[in-house]
This record gives C-alpha cells, structure tokens and sequence, in this order.
C-alpha cells in the first residue's frame, strides 16, 4: 500500500477529530448542526476512501449512507425541529469551554496512549486510524455530558457512531459493516424524528433533560 | 455394726443442734442485755417462747395460700439438714458427703427462697419489703460466701469440711493472710445471713427497717414457733461453720473413742460461748445501717473474699 | 438402622407439615399435627435414649443423593448427636403434648401448624447432619421457620419487628457460620464434615473459625452481646414454640458450637477457654440483671435463657481451657457440667413457658403487674411453676443445682492451669456465676410472687381457671424431670460418660456403684453430693416436724384479715408489685448496668394531680453496638439514595468517567 | 437426526418473529394474549429438543454447550410470562390503561423482543450478537414507553440513550476483537465466529484483547445494569408492563451477561491477556453493595426489586470474576435461579399492584391475610431471593462465598454484609407488605398463579436436588469459563 493512501486516510481521520472539536467548541444551534453536517460528510468521504483503497465496493454503501442520512437528511430534519421548537437561542454548556477543550485534549492523548503499545502487527493504518475513532467516540461522550440540550446531547452521540464507522472501516474487511451501520441509522433515526421527541414535545414544553428530572418516579 | 455407731453419731449431732439452737440465741440476748445494763429475759426463754407458741391456734390472713403454711416447716427441714451436716464435735459423719460445703450454703439458699415466698404470699407490703430486701442481700451475700469456699477449698483442696477442718489442723499450713481475710468477709456474711445488727435488727418491730420481720410478720403460733427455731438454727449453723473452718481445735474424727467425743463436745461449747460473747460485744458496739448501705458492706466482703483467692495464687507460686 | 428411622421421622414431620398447609382451615388439622408430632417425637427420643445409654461405639452415617450435587447429603448418628436429640425431642414431645390442649386457643392456627413440624424437622436435621451445606442449610431452614411461627401473631406490630430483628441475627450468625465452614473446607471446598476432621489448619485460622463459630453460634444462642432478638422473638411465638425456640433451639446452637469447636476443629489453644469463659459469665449476669428488670413473663423467662446460656458457655469454655493444657479428666468435667445443663435447662425452661403459656391463656395477660393470686384460681400450674423456679434457681434438691454444682467443681480446678490468666479469671468468674444464681433465685420470687402469690391484682386474674389436661401432664412429666434429674444425677452423668470419651479422650468415674448414689466427680476426699439422701432427710424432717407438732401441740387454724397497719381494705395494687420488689437490686445494680435513672415528682401540698414516679433505664448494648450499625446504614442510604434522581446528563458522565478511568488503568497496565 | 437441527434452530427464531408480525395484524384483543402464550409455548417445546439434537455449528447460528441451557431457560420463563401476561394485559384492558392498539403493538414487540433474544443466544457472530441485543433494547425501549406517561417516557428515553451508548461501546469493542481475531485468523466472518475464537484466542495480540474487554465490559455491563452503569434500570422495571419487568430482569440481563461470558471465555483463553477477573469482582461488588443501600430507601415495589435484580447481577458478575470451578458453577446457578425467582417475583407484583391499584409499598399492607396465595407467594418469592433455604439460591450464595472465603477474605465478607443488608431492607419491606392488618383493595385476584409457583416450585426442587445432566453440563461450562 502507497504512501498517499495511508496519507489520505490519516488526513481524514484526523479531520474527523478535528470536527469533534468544533463540535465541542461550537455553542450556537444552527452552527452545530453545520458543522455535524461537515463530520458526517468527513466520514463518508473517509468510508469511501476506504473502500477505494481496501477494494471492498460493499463500503461504498455505508458511505452513502452517511452522507445521505447524516449528512444532509438529519440536519435538516434537526432544523425543522429547533425551529418548531424555538430553541435557536446559544445553549449553555456545563462548566466553560475552556476546560472542555483541555479535556478533549486530555482524551485525545489518552486514546493515543492506550493505543500505542497494540496492534504493532495490525499494520499502521489500522493502529492510527483505532486512535482517532477511540478519540472521536471519547470527544462525542464528552460533548453528550458536557450539554444539557437533547439536541446537542443527540449530536453528540451521532458523533460518536461518525467514529465508530470509522473504527469498522477501518477494521479490513470486517464483514456485517453494513448492516451494522443501518441498524445505527435506525437507532439514530428513532431518536431524532422518532417518537420520542414528538412525545416530549407534547408532555413538556422544553426538550431539556434536566426538565424530565421532575417526573422521576419513586421519590417520595 | 460400724455402720450404726456413725448413725448413732449423725443422729446425737443433729439433736443436739437442735436442741442448744434457742440456748445459744438466749444466751447472746442475755449478754447484750448485760452489756446494755438491762437485766434481760432469761437465757432459756427462747424455749418457753416456743413451746407457748407451738400450743397456740395459728392465725392466718384469709389469701394465704398452702405456700404460706408450709414454707416455715420448709424452712427448718433444710436449715436443720444443712446445720447436722456441718461438723460440729466430730469429723467425718455419716451423711457428710451427702453435701459439700456449696451444698450447704445452697441449703440456706432453699429456706430463703421458702420465706421470701411466704412473704410475698399474703399480699401485703411489708412481706413485700422484707423479700426483695432479702433477696438483695442474699445476691450479694451468696457471692461472697462463694468466694470464701473458694480460698479454702483452694488451700486444703477440698470443699469438703470435714477435710477442710483436717487440713487446718494439720502441720502444713502457715500463717495465711488469705485465711484472716476470708474469716472477716465469713463474719460479715454470717451478720448479713443472720439478720443481726448492723444488717437488720430481730428485736425491732419498725417496718421500714426491718427485714427478716417483715417477712414473718403475718406468722402466728406454731408456724411462727418453727421460724424462729430455724432462725436460730441457722445462727447456730454459722457459728460452728467458722468454728469448723477456722478453729477446728478439739474436733474428734468419726470411729474415735467417747473421750475425744466428748472433748469435741466441749471444745464445741466453749467455742460457741466465745463467739457468742463477741457478737454480742459487737451487736453492742455498732448501729444499724441503712438497707442500701448494706451493699456497700457486703461489696466489702465479696472484695475480701475475691482478694482473698487471688492473694491464695501469689503466696502459693503457681 | 436407627438413623434410617430418625430420618424416616423427619420426612413424617416435614409430610405433616405439607398437609397442614393443605388442611390449615378445618378444625380437626389442630389435634392431628400436634398427635403426630407427639408420636414422632416420642420414636425420635426413645431411639435416641437407646443410641445414647448402649453406646454402640461406631456412628451411624448415611448419605442422601441431595443438596449439593458433588457432595450429597451426609448424615450421621453419633453419641453426641444422639445426646442433643434427646433434648430435641423430650422438648418437641412436651411441646406437641401442650400443644394439644394449648393449640385449641389459637386464633390463626393457619399460620402456626404448617411451620410446627417443619420446625421440630429442622432442629432434628442440624443434629444429623454431616457436612458443611447440609449442616447449614437445616440450620438456616430451622430459623426460617421458626421465624415463620414468630410472625404467626403479626398483627402485632411488636411481633412483626421482632420477627424481622430476629431473621437478620439469625443470618447474620449463618453468614458467620458460612464464613467459618469456608475455612474449614478450603478453596476447594471439602465440605464433609470427615474431610475436616482430617483436614489440619494453622493457629490462625483456627482462631478465626472459633470466633466466627461463636458469633454464628452465640448468635443463636442467645450470648451477650448477640442476644438482643431472643427476648424480642422467643416471647412473640406462641407459647409452647417460645418454649421451643428457648429450651431446645437455643441448644441445637450450643451444639454447632460444641461441634465445630470441640469436634471439627482439633486441639484447641488455652486463650479460647478465656475468651468463651468471659463471654459466658457476662452473658450470666447481664441476663439475670435484665431479667430482674422486666416484668412480661415471658420476657423475663427469655432473659434466663440469656443467663443459663452464659453459664453453659461457662462450661464449655473451662473445658476449652483445660482440653488447651492437657488437663482431659478436668476438661471432661467441665464438659460434662455444661451438658448436663444443656439438658437440664431445656427441662426446666420449657416447663417455665409452658406455665407462662398456661397463664397468658387464663388470663390473657404477660405482665406481672396485671396478675397476682393465680395460686389459687390455678393450683396445678402453680405448682409446676414453683418446681420449676425452684429448679432454675440452683436450689437443691432440684436438677439446676446440680449441673452448677458441677460447674463449681470445674472452677475450683482452675488453680492448677498453668496461665496465670486464667488462674485470675476463673475465680472472677466463679464468683459472676454465684452472683447470677443469686440474683436468678431472687428474680424467680419476684416472677412466682408476682403472678401465683398476693392477690389478684386485675379481674382477669380474678377470673383465671386452671389450664387443660394435656397442658398439665405435659408440665408435670418436666417437673417430675427436674426431680429425678435433681435427686439421681449419678446415672445421668453416666450418660453423658461417652460424650466426653468421643470430644476429649476422657470421661468422669462411673457414679452408679457409689455408694447411696452419691456424686464424685473427681474424689471423695475432694467433693460429693448426694441429692437423693439429701431430699430423703429434708422431706422426712419437714414431715417429722409437722407430724410432732400437728399431733402433740395444736393443729388449730384461725383466718382472719391480714395486718393492715390500721388502713383497712386497702386495694389489691398496694401490694408489693414486680417493679418494686426489683428496686433494691435495680439500686444496687441498675445504675450501673443499665443507667437506670428514678424520677419522683411530688406535688405541693394541697395540690390534688397525683404524685409521680418514673424509672428510666437504657439498654447499653443495644445503644453501644447496634443504635450504631442503624445510624451508619441509614447514613449511607440517605447518601447513596440521592443518586436515584439525578439527571440523565449526570449518569452518562458516570458511563463516561468508568470509561475514561478503565482506560487510564489499562494505559497505566501497559 | 442431526439433519432436523439446522430446521430446529431456524424454528426458534422463526416462530417468534412470525408470529410477532400475526400478533401485529390480529385485531381481536382477548384471543391474541392466547395466541401469544401459544406462540412462546411452541417457541420453547422446539428449543427443549435441542437437548437431544446438536446441530453443527455454522456461520452465524451456533447451538453449543455454552447457550443450550440459556436458550431452553429463555423460552421457558418467555412461555410463562407470556402466560402471567395474558391475564395481566386483560385486566389493563380492563381498566383502561392500555387502547387495543397498543394491545396489539405490545404483543408484537413481545414476540420480536423473543427473537432478538434467542438470535443473540444462537448467534455465532460477534456482529450479529451485537445487532440483536440493539434490537433487543430497542423493543424494550419502546415497550417501556408503552403506558406514555410523563415517568414512563422518562424512564424509556433514559434506559434509550444510556442503551444507546452502551451499544455504541459495545460495538467498538466488536471492532477491537475482530481486529485481533483477523491478524491471527484472517479476514472474513471467521475472525467473528465464537467457534474460531475460543479455539485461536491463545494467538491474539493480548493488548488489543484487553482494550476489547473493557469496551465490552462497559457496553453490555451497562444491559447487565451494573453499578455504575445501572441508571436506565430501575426506572425502566418500575415505569414499564410488569410482563417486560420480568422479561428485563429474568432473560434481557442475563442475555447481556452472557455476551460478556462468552468474551471472557475469549480472555481466559488467551494467557497473555490481563484477568478479566479483578474488573468483573469491583464491578459485581460494587453492585451488590450499591443495591444493597438502595434498597433501604425505596417506595416503589417494583422499583425495589429492580434494584435487587441490581445486587443479583452483581453476585453473578462477583462469582464470575472470582473464577475457578466452585466459584463458576455457582455463577451459572445463580444465574439460572435469579431469572426463575425474579420474575416469579415480579408476577405476584404485577398481581397485587392491580389490586391495590398502587406500587407505593406504604398502601399494601397485610397480604397474607387479605390474598393469601399472592401474599404467602411473595413471601416464598422474597425468601428465596434473599438467599435463605431450603431454596436453591442459597446453595449458589454458598458457594460463592465459601469458596471465596479462604482465596480472598475481605471480598467474601464484603459481599457477605451485601448479602446481609439486602436481606434486611428486603425483610423490612416485606414485613410491611405482606403482614400486619390488611389495608386498601381487598377484591380478590382473578390472577392465574401457575407460572409464579412452577417457577418457585423448580427453584425449591433445585435446591434441593439438582439433576445430574444439569449439574454436568455447568461443570463444563464452568470449566470452559476457566
């Protein structure tokens, strides 16, 4: 395998890490959208490149659908309900930005360190691109605790499957890649335009899960 | 034929303590009399008294139940064993392995448990007061009276008194700082035991102070007549068990000769002469303490006795 | 063959109790299950008796395809089994017998025939069994049902918290008892009793199973400071159970006790006599002061049990000390003391209850302070009462005294071990064991005098009959028990001969061909007691003496009122109640044991409210040990509770920091 | 014989999702509680035949020693709760609680949340494992939500997003074991296969191994419901159908537990890979203790025994961590026991709470007196759950801790007080609910009460006398679990 591939690839993965910090960086609704839409895209592209460069033509399909659901079908349907919702106002993350940031960093190294000592006969390409999936999963549960919006909360978890298909593109040859992201999709597609949200919408007048604290049962 | 003449002499043991029980009780109500400068009754009254109490018709308060009519007979069936079976003139008695010296004091254990019962019987307050006062000496009494069977059993390895006395007779006991000890704490418990001053005082008739007569107060005639002879049985009894215990001189032995019998006899008269005398001289010389003091006075006399053993271990080296 | 038969009577008791829950509803469940157990029982102890008097030698094992797979269910028969199924079933016969009359009061039959056999079963199974999971499985199923008979008068709410307190002791001691037979059996678990025999462990561990089988067994036992669910449980059950779980049940834990230590556990080390010793004499004070204390019957025959338990331990603890030094005569005198009171004390306690029994069904009252004058509304019980205060007070001629005159015996020995710790503790003890049966004598005026003597302090008691038939034999087959125990110990220590020969390699001289049936234990220039000759001599003197005066002097007998200080018809509450006849040992004694306090509030003169006079006294073990326990586990709930409504936000960074921190841990095992 | 196997396997997952897609177009509300027992009814007579017929393993199903048992213990406790829940559904019909609609959506979602749990037992494949126990939360996800009120959807979107993420751990853990299976075994379905793993594990790269296990510790500890993962798990038991309560506790967490055995049979083949033991003891222990203090504090019935299917998890996990013959064996019988006695448990619950009409513990009172059979079941039920004989879950409890004891003292205490406490607050309550004077609805129960006793009455068979193939069959597995 060329240098280029391994180049590319590195480029993508690391461009996936890259948005997961401006997902964790960006405050304002509509802007995290976009910038998801742009994670989404990266991951596709990255899927492709894979399967450009593993010859395995069935990843094409994954890539599709990341980019045709995550990148283009969510974001709108996240815009539609952030409008009807009238939640387009900054939301308000859990302690600064300043130590989210650090922590990101803090988990990139980890990830990288625990990454390191293994898979020296996994060859290069999987060992680094294991490592910046590992980071993206971590950043992604960051930003799922780090906001107190379902929607942001949502997003972060897509981010989180971004770097698990990266993680099983990156596995070669890893059969089931495929239906392993549909199902992902049907997940991520039940949160967002599933029941649930139409659900919370008509039970309480806000999507905040510290609202839905209130309705805990068993407390006396 | 052996057999008969160790029967013969349980038998002249246990009629005579019987039969000088009311002396020696006369006796010291005469000394102290003396020593009060009254000329006091008669050292043979206690006699007349019983027998005129025995001919009377006795009294009973209408909720005594057949506990109240036979615990005095109770009473002096076990008062009157355990007092035959401790030594008096002579060793080695027929019955004695019937009981020990724990045995003996379990004994009088029965015959309070007997007239606290009939205390509490009638139903009225002041058998009340007399049984659980009774009871609350007795807890603290029988301890130290344990404690005092342990030091001697300890040195002469027996709680058997006959072999006690053997021991205290023989050649290899020394001067014993735990014996004296023991012997102040056996006094101190005989008082208790006996309901003499600085306890209780058998001459008095005030309710809140007494003890041994509350609890009789509701007897009468000869029921009152049996009591009575117990109790004096039972001083009797402590008498001659410290005089067995700690000055066992003159003691014949069982399958002796009628000489060292009668020496025992008299060595026994004259022993119970002394002591009367100092119990009287005492009786005399304290007041009566109020009840629950009387537990720190008999807390004094478990001390003894418990420093008494360990004491016994120090001087004994193992 | 006699096993096959014991265990043959087991699966009756546990059928029985199947059809019990079937028959719960008709009226004629009550007299079958009880006749049956009653039948049972008696097989039980008549091959019991046999196994123990002829003494085969050889134990009688057998092993059940059950319990656990590997393993199977062991069981054996030897003489030390067969000497606690003796106590077992004369308990369970008398009790079956009582119950016969006494179950027909029952209000909820339902909830106390079912569990009776099951729980006569469990206790004959502990004894039986012969490896670890057997052992403990009978034994926590002898608890759960005799919880079960606990909660069978639940409404209650007493009864439904002492039920509770009572399970939670029970499997903590099981917990204990479980921890101690892992040791014993190792990783790889030799769980037959066998294999731990054989099996050697180091003085470590030793120590560890000795004090987890005495917290296991002393739990159940009743010893200080484990005692607080037994006056709690064993006055809930109905009465002939309260009977049960306090004259037999607390025995079967005497025996694990006697069996892990003496049996499973080879050669035991001086200290542990100490420490059973100190732990049985406090237990004997401290339970006769609590009993004195009380004044519900029942809880005050609880409390004893509390007390003759600590003397027991006493036994088993000199026997301890002396095995430790190789002294085995005087071990086996110890040993023989605090079995003879094993026995004597489910005798004389059960009848206790079954008296207890006798009057809260007469009179439906527990508290002394509402009885009175039952001596003549109910003569037989009183009298069956009396022997049976007499007999636990260790009063002679009856069978307390005797085991306690042993017990003395084996104390007095105590200057020949070498530790001089031991030499100083042991005296003290003596004198702990004195004090309590003192104390118990006075307690048992107070219990006798407050219920049978005085007058009727309420209409109930006024109104009291005499109890059935069936209750009154039963008590009376214990009271003549306790005589024939009192009056010819020879031949039951006899009995007890081989056990000791199997747990210590010793056994006291025979005693039958003594003379007049006189007791040596040891020689006779020593000690003797002869409980025959002495009663022969009190029972003629007292006739003699009543005969001489009845016949010579007069025999004439007047009733008139009681001397009442010139305050006529004073009411029946004046008399002397069980409160006040405590209060002079409750000053002496109280203040420091319980911090009995006594508050009296005298009005002014010409002011009419009543005077007042309150007594405050706290239970300093349950404040010392387990107030406590309560505070730090409700503390902890408290805390950990708060987790329950946290936001969805804060649980995914609890996901989060697991991750993060599992990560971290592997970089760092990199 | 052997040629019906393949059949057979195909049967079990067939008849499920069939009949999920029947139930979900039959309209007819009283037949379709019956339909539903019957389908589970066949589901388990066919699954009890793979006992006899072993079919070879393929590329994604597999029926080997390590599932059968779970597979017939699955359809066993499905058939009756599909029982207890016919004539639950009916009296939520009843009461209105439930519209014909959601009747029909529940029953399908049953069947479905069958087949998910079967395919995950059958599967061969790492990948497809994973997929059906997604599908699996999911179902129950929705079934949680089925009542729509505020605690309900609460509790669903909870037990959803924490679901969500534990699979999403999971499958990054997948990946890590397929990537260490593929260096040694090469690429392609074999590198997911059960078979081919446990067979090659000894060859994997040790670290990847490592990395591997700790995902899928977390991800399926989080199904497992351990402590710290537990949060989704009371809430859901207490907010959803008592049928799906027992389901959860009975089947769907020893689903997922046994996903993690079936890696760490993978780990302990491997010998250069860390002791998965240590990991599993913190986290079981930290359960048990957990629940323990949980359970003093709680109101809510079902909410309790959530939490004491809670400190059960964290037993089995303890024994599994402690590792070894004894300590394996006893795993698996716990495992085995605490799905019968749960969800016995959570029938008599069901039960009571539509009498009374309640969950709050402080409104049932005196149970034995006012519905004796429910009342003296619950009290069987909770004996035996805490652990006391002559039930069998105190011969697994014993095990565990007397052969924990002599390797690892404190533990065993530690779990010993766990035990202890858990008895207390359990006892607590109990004495509350089922004595004392009767209080509220006193109606008698229309309730069949087969399924709550057959499955008590086997654990008190068990207890006492475990048959001999079952005893063998979780020694080898024991074995295998190393």
């Amino acid at each position: 395998m060329d240098r280029l591939a391994l180049d590319v690839a590195h480029l993508f993965a690391g461009g996936l890490v890259l948005a997961s910090f401006m997902l964790l960086y960006q405050d304002r609704m509509f802007g995290l959208l976009n910038i998801f839409a742009l994670h989404a895209l990266i991951v596709s592209l990255s899927v492709a490149w894979q399967a450009h460069i593993q010859l395995a033509p069935h990843l094409y399909v994954t890539a599709a659908i990341a980019l045709v659901v995550k990148a283009i079908i969510i974001p709108v349907v996240l815009h539609r309900i952030i409008v009807r919702l009238g939640i387009h106002r900054t939301i308000e993350t859990v302690g600064g930005i300043g130590q989210i940031m650090l922590a990101g960093i803090a988990l990139v190294a980890l990830s990288i360190l625990v990454m390191l000592p293994i898979t020296a006969q996994a060859g290069t390409l999987t060992r680094e691109d294991l490592a910046f999936s590992l980071s993206v999963i971590l950043l992604g549960l960051l930003m799922m605790i780090s906001r107190r919006n379902a929607v942001s909360q949502v997003i972060g978890f897509m981010s989180i499957e971004n770097g698990l298909i990266l993680a099983a593109t990156a596995a070669k040859g890893m059969p089931l890649v495929v239906e392993i992201s549909v199902a992902f999709s049907i997940i991520i597609a039940l949160i967002v335009v599933g029941i649930f949200l139409f659900r919370i919408r008509e039970r309480f007048d806000t999507m905040d899960v510290h609202a839905m604290g209130r309705f805990r049962g068993g407390q006396p | 034929m052996e057999l008969i003449v160790d029967a013969l002499v349980q038998l002249v043991q246990l009629l005579l303590v019987l039969s000088i029980a009311p002396l020696l009780t006369g006796y010291v109500r005469k000394l102290k009399a003396h020593l009060q400068r009254r000329r006091g009754p008669p050292v043979l009254q206690p006699y007349r008294d019983l027998l005129k109490l025995i001919r009377k018709e006795a009294v009973l308060a209408d909720n005594a139940s057949w506990v109240f009519r036979t615990a005095p007979y109770a009473i002096f069936a076990t008062t009157l064993i355990a007092a035959a079976l401790v030594p008096t003139f002579a060793t080695g008695l027929v019955f004695s392995p019937a009981a020990d010296l724990i045995a003996i004091v379990a004994l009088l254990g029965s015959a309070r448990f007997a007239l606290a019962l009939a205390g509490l019987d009638v139903g009225t307050s002041f058998g009340g007061i007399g049984s659980s006062r009774e009871m609350m000496i007795a807890s603290l009494a029988e301890p130290a009276m344990l404690m005092i069977v342990f030091t001697v059993s300890l040195l002469a390895g027996s709680t058997q008194l006959s072999s006690v006395a053997a021991y205290v007779q023989g050649p290899e006991l020394g001067l014993r700082v735990s014996l004296g000890m023991s012997l102040v704490a056996l006094i101190i418990v005989a008082i208790a035991e006996n309901a003499r001053i600085p306890v209780d005082n058998p001459a008095t008739h005030l309710e809140l102070t007494m003890i041994h007569e509350a609890m009789i107060l509701e007897y009468s005639g000869r029921h009152l007549a049996v009591i009575e002879a117990a109790a004096s049985l039972k001083l009797l009894l402590y008498f001659s068990l410290i005089a067995c215990m700690f000055a066992p001189w003159g003691l014949a032995t069982a399958g002796q000769g009628f000489a060292d019998f009668a020496i025992g006899v008299g060595s026994y008269i004259v022993k119970l002469a002394v002591g009367g005398f100092l119990l009287a001289v005492f009786e005399t010389g304290t007041a009566k303490m109020r009840v629950f003091r009387v537990s720190d006075f008999l807390g004094a006399a478990l001390m003894l006795g418990l420093l008494a053993t360990l004491l016994l271990f120090v001087s004994q080296r193992g | 063959m006699a096993l096959t038969i014991l265990l043959s009577c087991v699966a009756i008791l546990l059928a029985t109790s199947a059809l019990a829950v079937a028959g719960a509803r008709k009226s004629a469940t009550t007299f079958c299950v009880y006749s049956v157990a009653l039948a049972v029982s008696v097989a039980a102890l008549s091959i019991a008796c046999w196994m123990l008097l002829t003494n085969p030698g050889s134990a009688a094992t057998m092993q059940l395809p059950i319990g656990l797979p590997w393993l199977g269910a062991h069981f054996r028969l030897d003489v030390l089994a067969a000497l606690f199924l003796v106590v077992i079933n004369l308990g369970s016969l008398t009790a079956s017998l009582y119950g016969l009359g006494y179950g027909r009061h029952e209000p909820t039959p339902g909830r106390v025939l079912p569990f009776f056999p099951a729980f006569l079963a469990g206790m004959n199974l502990v004894v039986l069994a012969d490896d670890a999971f057997t052992f403990l499985l009978t034994w926590e199923f002898m608890s759960l049902t005799s919880w079960a008979l606990v909660m069978a008068h639940h409404r209650d709410r007493d009864n439904a918290k002492a039920g509770h307190i009572y399970l939670v002791m029970a499997s903590f001691g099981t917990l204990s008892l479980l921890l101690a037979f892992g040791l014993l059996a190792g990783p790889d678990g030799g769980y037959g009793f066998d294999a731990i025999r054989s099996a050697t462990s180091s003085p470590g561990v030793s120590a560890t199973v000795l004090a987890l089988a005495l917290i296991g067994a002393g739990s159940k036992a009743g010893l200080v400071p484990l005692h607080v669910w037994l006056p709690l449980a064993h006055p809930a059950a109905p009465s002939h159970v309260s009977a049960l779980m306090s004259g037999v049940m607390t025995k079967v834990a005497v025996y694990a006790f006697v069996r892990i230590v003496f049996d499973l556990l080879g050669h035991p080390l001086w200290w542990w006599g100490a420490v059973v010793v100190t732990l049985g004499g406090i237990s004997a004070v401290l339970g006769v002061l609590y009993a004195l204390m009380e004044h519900d019957l029942k809880r005050l025959l609880a409390y004893h049990t509390v007390e003759n338990i600590g003397i027991i331990f006493i036994g088993l603890g000199l026997a301890l000390a002396f095995q430790g030094n190789d002294m085995p005569l005087a071990a086996a005198l110890a040993l023989t003391a605090a079995l003879f009171h094993v026995f004597n004390h489910s005798v004389f306690k059960s009848l206790l209850f079954f008296g207890a029994g006798a009057v809260l069904t007469a009179t439906g009252e527990r508290d002394m302070e509402h009885l009175g004058g039952l001596i003549h509304r109910m003569p037989l019980t009183a009298i069956a009462f009396l022997a049976g205060s007499t007999a636990i007070s260790a009063l002679p001629p009856f069978n307390g005294f005797v085991s306690e005159w042993l017990t003395f015996q084996a104390i007095l020995l105590s200057p020949k071990l070498p530790q001089w710790p031991l030499k100083f503790l042991v005296p003290a003890i003596g004198a702990m064991l004195a004090l309590s049966a003192a104390l118990a004598a006075g307690c048992f005026v107070k219990a006798f005098g407050a219920t049978f003597l005085g007058r009727p302090r309420t209409s109930a008691s006024q109104r009291a009959q005499e109890t059935d038939a069936f209750s009154l034999t039963a008590m009376f087959i214990l009271v003549l028990l306790c005589l024939i125990a009192g009056i010819l110990p020879g031949y039951f220590i006899d009995a007890l001969a081989p056990v000791t020969q199997q747990l210590l390699g010793a056994q006291l001289p025979a005693q039958e061909q003594l003379r007049w049936l006189t007791i040596v234990p040891i020689a006779e220039s020593r000690s003797s007691y002869n409980g025959l000759l002495l009663f022969v001599l009190i029972a003629t003197a007292g006739w003699l003496g009543a005969y001489v005066i009845h016949r010579w002097a007069s025999h004439a007998v007047r009733r008139s009122a009681a001397w009442d200080c010139g305050f006529p018809d004073a009411s029946p509450l004046t008399q002397y109640s069980a409160g006040s006849f405590a209060q002079p040992i409750r000053r002496v004694f109280g203040t420091l044991a319980f911090h009995a306090r006594e508050q009296v509030y005298m009005p002014a003169p010409g002011d009419t409210q009543p005077a007042r006079f309150h007594v405050s006294m706290r239970d300093l073990v349950w404040d010392s040990l387990y107030a406590p326990v309560e505070r730090i586990v409700g503390f902890a709930a408290d805390h950990f509770n708060k987790v329950q409504s946290w936001t969805i936000r804060a649980y995914l960074s609890l996901v989060f920091s697991s991750v993060v921190v599992l990560l971290a841990v592997l970089a760092l095992w990199n | 014989m052997t040629e019906f196997g393949p059949i057979l396997v195909m049967a079990i997952l067939v008849l499920p999702i069939g009949s999920a897609a029947l139930l979900a177009l039959v309209p007819d509300t009283r037949a379709t509680g019956h339909l539903n027992a019957l389908a589970s009814l066949l589901t388990f007579l066919v699954s009890t035949s793979l006992f006899f017929v072993r079919p070879e393993p393929g590329p994604f199903l597999i029926v080997d020693d390590v599932n059968v048992v779970f597979i017939v213990l699955t359809t066993f406790v499905a058939f009756t709760t599909s029982v207890f829940s016919s004539s639950y559904i009916a009296h939520e019909l009843d009461t209105t609680r439930l519209t014909p609609t959601y009747l029909r959506f529940y029953h399908a979602m049953y069947q479905t949340l069958m087949f998910a749990m079967n395919l995950a037992l059958l599967s061969n494949n790492v990948g497809l494992m994973w997929v059906a126990i997604e599908l699996a939360t999911l179902t129950t996800v929705l079934m949680v939500g089925l009542y729509r009120t505020p605690a309900a959807l609460e509790a669903a979107w909870k037990y959803f997003i924490l679901g969500s993420v534990g699979i999403a751990l999971a499958l990054f853990g997948t990946i890590l074991v397929y990537l260490a299976a593929s260096a040694v075994v090469g690429e392609g379905l074999d590198a997911m296969a059960w078979s081919v793993l446990v067979k090659r594990a000894a060859s994997f790269d040790p670290h990847l191994l490592n990395l591997a296990f700790a995902f899928l510790l977390l991800g399926y500890g989080t199904k497992v419901g351990l402590v710290p993962l537990h949060a989704w798990l009371p809430d859901a038991h207490a907010e959803g159908p008592t049928p799906i309560s027992a389901v959860l506790s009975g089947l769907l967490l020893n689903v997922a537990l046994f996903a993690v055995l079936r890696f760490k049979m993978v780990m302990s083949a491997n010998p250069g890979a860390l002791a998965p033991g240590p990991l599993m003891v913190t986290l079981g222990l930290l359960s048990v203790l957990f629940a323990a203090f949980m359970l003093f504090r709680r109101h809510d019935i079902k909410r309790m025994f959530a939490y004491s299917s809670i400190e059960h998890m964290g037993i089995i996990t303890f024994a599994f961590g402690m590792g070894g013959p004894l300590a394996n064996f006893a795993g698996l019988l716990h495992m085995t026991f605490h799905s019968l006695t749960k969800s016995a448990i959570f029938f008599s619950v069901g039960h009571i709470a539509q009498i009374k009409g309640t969950q709050t513990m402080s409104e049932i009172r005196g149970l034995t007196v006012s519905h004796p059979v429910l009342g003296w079941g619950l009290v069987l039920g909770v004996m035996t759950i805490v652990g006391l004989p002559p039930m069998g879950i105190f011969m697994s409890e014993f095990l565990i801790i007397t052969s924990t004891f002599p390797r690892q003292p404190v533990l065993a205490v530690a779990l010993g007080l766990g035990l202890l406490l858990t008895l207390g607050a359990l006892l607590l309550r109990l004495n509350g609910l089922a004595f004392g004077e009767p209080y509220g609805n006193e109606a008698p129960a229309q309730a069949s009460f087969i399924p709550m006793f057959a499955h008590l009455g086997l654990v008190l068979a068990a207890g006492i006398f475990l048959p001999p193939a079952l005893v063998s069959w979780f020694q080898y597995v024991a074995g295998l679990l190393g």
